[in-house]
């Protein structure tokens, strides 16, 4: 039952990578790219990481994407 | 401009997050968590803060002399905890034998360790919120390039 | 058959392996800058869980010591990630603070619009 | 000397908390000058005093936190580290000097110096790390520094050279990380001592692993040290930096990770590991490319920067031709070369700054005639040229001696012939810009030597082209010695 | 061209590395060398060496603290030339 559900999650980072990728809208790309690094810290914490899981939840989910938008907030949201 | 709905949830959420910040800060050594994560937390709590206000009130916003500090001064503790331990005749960055590392799963306990910590945090805060405020706005001014 | 058991098995090295290079491939040939530093990010986010996985032990517990627990999981990687999530960030916020400053010199963010941008000024 | 036994952590912490304050300064010029260069006088005198003890004691290796080998982090300085960090802290105190009383290139004097120091702290850091995770630390804020010093100018062209550097440079410490899991998952240490004894053990069990993180580790520092194929950013980057950032950077930075990789071979690998895989072979076939390619692409620029990037490539494959001919005498070839670069193409680049800097005049078909109006630049630039091409006398004599010497020794004549061609082609696109800078056609151009404070660290450079040309005996005992750290 | 040759050399470049997936020690196996070296002793030690409990905070801060002030020069690097490049350092303020 845990494998399956951890074998969903690494699914679903493989699957956000490439939107994240393919997504026209930069904002959308943030948001997913949250996401991204919202089921690697669920990933991190179901391998007993919790200091790095936690870590990744404040800087790689929290910091990062509150420095893409502030950065899209100044050079556009959408691809040209 | 007034915000009152964000103002209100800024009212309630900013204590909030930064108490959790601390909370995760101060028990860097004891549960997970630590400098970085604790300091980013309240760096986004400052974050939120000047959101809210920026547009209210120009006194609510952060100096820059303010995050320098933070960062600055958390830089030195590091650096400055690490000279002790050759002042004492140990080595760069000695823990045990220099600072009292007391009764191990205690909040005061462990040391270099928290001093430490709580340093990292207070510089990773500044950096956070430096770093944003910087992409958000700086060099915006019309003098600011040349 | 014992290949695909071992590359089930280590599902995870393959997971980040494949995230590598994906993350390389976005970087490397991705116009838009600011994809570019996304694909920086999903390349370093990939080395952590390469690294987090190589730490982990099976029914081993989070290293934070307490009574009646006999395994732990390795505490080494996820000292190293810890480190490693910082510089991420670090670059981060430099390359973003680089592509605000392209995007307000050459008006695009674009990588082969600023290449022809340059281009025409030189000629 | 036990009073030298905490300097190999005490220069980066003195550096680091140089940077630290500078900031606080704001706008206090000569305080921060002050700081600025002290920095960089008190991590020369700690550097001198620990090479000192080095040779006469043997490797220092300094337990960082107390905690011995396998467990805490351990600054090992053996020779080569000691040789190095020596090189550094002269070659960019000098650099400091130039930066603090030269023109004026940047807005900010006060982030520039910071940067610069940081970028010092973490290179002195980087050739004496015994840990290899220690050791990407220190490449990591290297990295990052060097890219901000290129940016720091903020004209159009620094800043997209900056940013292509970034990305080629995240790449290469991407491939540098991964290599580092890669090890870690195989020998469960990251002490190099420790690393070497288990992978003797461990290595046949993971041919492919060992084989793999080798490989992105090669990649990974030759997109850094810009080794031929991928130097592809070298030249835009070096070429529209501040002047005093050019100097740094190729005199030094690129050199860094050279002696970094190499370390990592005869410390973390083993010299074993390292010659059961052609790599050797590839050192050899790449610095011929870079020799060659780096010429003749200098060959054809008209931007003297430009040129002088180019010819950083060139000489990049020198040194790497020294290590991967492998023998005594090639090594002390190419570990001399180490410092002797560092100080001719610091001292080219620091005077083609000032050139540039007096008469606006960039262009090398306008440098006409220059000569006589600034004579003593001019005289610099052409000792840092002669130095380059390998007039004997100058430094540059004497590490292509070394190489030359190296390669016959090995029974391979045609590299000895490389190295004959590559100091023709220096001569070849060096020579023609003196000549007419003395004796071309006036120019329009108004231009005069500058004051003699700026003129002042670029002719103590030129004093130790030819000091270290003379007396080479100086440096020879850390030479010989690291030489035999490879050649057992 | 320039694309299909990029694509050629990733998924070779993705070969290898499944090949390396293949050959690696297994995930989770306690024997696996990755667990012999170094783990032991900060499992067994920390709170007696430094009195964290949480032995992540003892390795980052105690047992590898050069790391970690390496890791605060980063962010520290990260700020001051996110400053200079946009702003022009700290003497604005």
């Amino acid at each position: 039952m845990l494998a399956a559900i951890n074998l969903l999650l690494l699914l679903f980072l493989v699957v956000c990578a490439i939107v994240v990728a393919r997504t026209k809208d930069l904002l959308s790309a943030t948001i997913i790219f949250g996401a991204y690094s919202m089921v690697m810290s669920i990933i991190w914490q179901q391998l007993h990481s919790p200091d790095v899981a936690i870590t990744e939840a404040a800087i790689g989910a929290g910091a990062t994407s509150l420095l893409f938008l502030a950065a899209i907030s100044r050079t556009g949201r959408h691809e040209e | 401009m007034h915000d009152m709905i964000l103002e209100m949830l800024g009212r309630i959420l900013i204590p909030a997050t930064q108490l959790f910040g601390a909370y995760i800060l101060f028990h860097g050594h004891l549960s997970p968590g630590g400098g970085f994560s604790g300091g980013t937390i309240i760096g986004a709590s400052f974050i939120f803060y000047s959101l809210v206000y920026r547009f209210s009130d120009k006194k609510h916003r952060l100096k820059h002399e303010t995050s320098l500090w933070f960062e600055v001064g958390g830089a030195l503790i590091y650096v400055g905890s690490g000279l002790v331990g050759i002042l004492f005749g140990r080595h760069f960055l000695t823990n045990q034998g220099v600072f009292p590392i007391g009764e191990p799963g205690r909040l005061w306990s462990s040391g270099m360790i928290l001093l430490v910590t709580l340093g990292i945090g207070a510089k990773v805060a500044g950096t956070v919120f430096k770093l944003f405020q910087e992409l958000l706005e700086g060099g915006a001014e019309p003098d600011g390039h040349h | 058959m014992v290949i695909i058991e071992r590359l089930y098995t280590n599902i995870y090295y393959l997971i980040s392996v494949v995230l590598f290079i994906i993350g390389f491939h976005t970087m490397l040939t991705h116009n838009n800058l600011l994809k570019k530093i996304m694909g920086m990010n999903i390349m370093d986010t990939s080395l952590f869980l390469f690294f987090v996985s190589i730490g982990y032990i099976r029914g081993g517990q989070a290293p934070i010591l307490r009574e009646g627990v006999i395994q732990y999981v390795n505490p080494v990687p996820s000292a190293l990630i810890l480190t490693g999530i910082v510089i991420s960030v670090s670059f981060t916020a430099f390359a973003l603070a680089l592509v605000v400053l392209l995007h307000k010199q050459y008006g695009t963010i674009d990588a082969d619009k600023i290449i022809a941008l340059r281009s025409r000024r030189h000629a | 000397m036990p009073e030298f036994m905490h300097a190999p952590v005490l220069i980066v912490a003195v550096l680091l908390l140089a940077a630290f304050i500078t900031p606080l300064l704001g706008k206090r010029q000569a305080a921060t000058n002050a700081v600025f260069l002290g920095a960089g006088v008190v991590a020369l005198v700690l550097s001198v005093g620990m090479t000192l003890r080095v040779l006469a004691q043997g490797t220092l290796s300094y337990p960082v936190g107390g905690w011995p080998a396998p467990y805490g982090i351990v600054v090992l300085v053996d020779v080569f580290a000691a040789y190095s960090s020596l090189v550094l802290a002269t070659v960019a105190l000098i650099i400091f000097w130039f930066a603090a009383f030269g023109p004026r290139e940047v807005r900010h004097n006060g982030a520039y110096f910071t940067l610069i120091l940081l970028l010092t702290a973490a290179m002195q850091g980087m050739v004496m790390a015994g840990d290899l995770f220690n050791l990407f630390v220190f490449i990591e804020i290297s990295s990052l520094a060097a890219i901000a010093i290129i940016a720091i100018k903020g004209t159009k062209e620094s800043v997209e050279a900056s940013f292509r550097y970034l990305v080629l440079s995240a790449l290469g410490s991407g491939g540098l990380l991964f290599s580092i899991a890669l090890i870690f998952m195989i020998t469960g240490h990251l002490n190099m001592d420790y690393i070497r004894t288990t992978l003797m053990v461990t290595a046949e069990q993971y041919p492919l692993n060992l084989l793999t993180s080798i490989g992105l580790m090669v990649v990974g520092f030759g997109v850094k040290a810009a080794l031929f194929p991928m130097h592809v950013w070298l030249p835009d980057a070096h070429s529209n930096a501040p002047t005093a950032s050019s100097a740094l950077l190729s005199g030094l930075v690129v050199k860094v990770y050279i002696i970094a990789l190499m370390r990592i071979a005869y410390l973390a690998l083993g010299l074993e590991i390292f010659a059961l895989f052609p790599i050797r072979h590839l050192f050899l076939a790449l610095s011929t490319g870079a020799l060659v390619a780096g010429s003749v692409f200098a060959m054809v620029q008209d931007n003297v920067k430009r040129l002088l990037a180019f010819s950083t490539v060139a000489q990049v494959g020198c040194i790497f031709l020294g290590f991967g001919l492998f023998n005594q005498r090639a090594i002390e070839g190419g570990v001399l070369h180490i410092l002797n670069h560092a100080v001719m193409k610091s001292l080219l680049f620091l005077t083609a700054g000032v050139i540039i800097h007096q008469s606006g005049i960039k262009k090398l078909s306008q440098f006409s005639g220059l000569g006589r109006k600034m004579p003593l630049t001019f005289a610099a630039f052409t000792i840092g040229a002669m130095s380059m091409v390998g007039v004997p006398g100058t430094a540059g004599f004497i590490s292509k001696l070394y190489l030359a010497l190296g390669a016959l020794d090995a029974d391979m004549l045609v590299f000895a012939v490389l190295i004959l061609i590559s100091s023709l082609l220096n001569a070849a696109y060096y020579f023609p810009i003196i000549i007419s800078a003395f004796f071309g056609r006036d120019s329009d151009a108004e231009a005069t030597d500058p004051a003699f404070a700026v003129l002042a660290p670029v002719a103590v450079l030129a004093g130790m082209v030819f000091f270290f040309g003379m007396f080479p005996s100086l440096m020879v005992p850390l030479v010989r010695q690291t030489a035999l750290l490879f050649v057992r | 061209m320039r694309k299909t040759l990029t694509i050629v050399i990733l998924l070779g470049l993705l070969t290898l590395l499944f090949l390396m997936v293949v050959e690696m020690p297994l995930y989770g196996d306690p024997e696996a060398p990755a667990h012999q070296g170094i783990m032991q002793k900060y499992l067994a030690d920390s709170a007696r060496d430094t009195g964290a409990i949480n032995t992540i905070a003892a390795i980052i801060i105690d047992y590898r603290a050069y790391d970690t002030l390496g890791e605060a020069t980063v962010l520290f690097v990260a700020v001051i030339a996110v400053t200079a490049a946009l702003y022009g350092g700290y003497e604005h303020a």
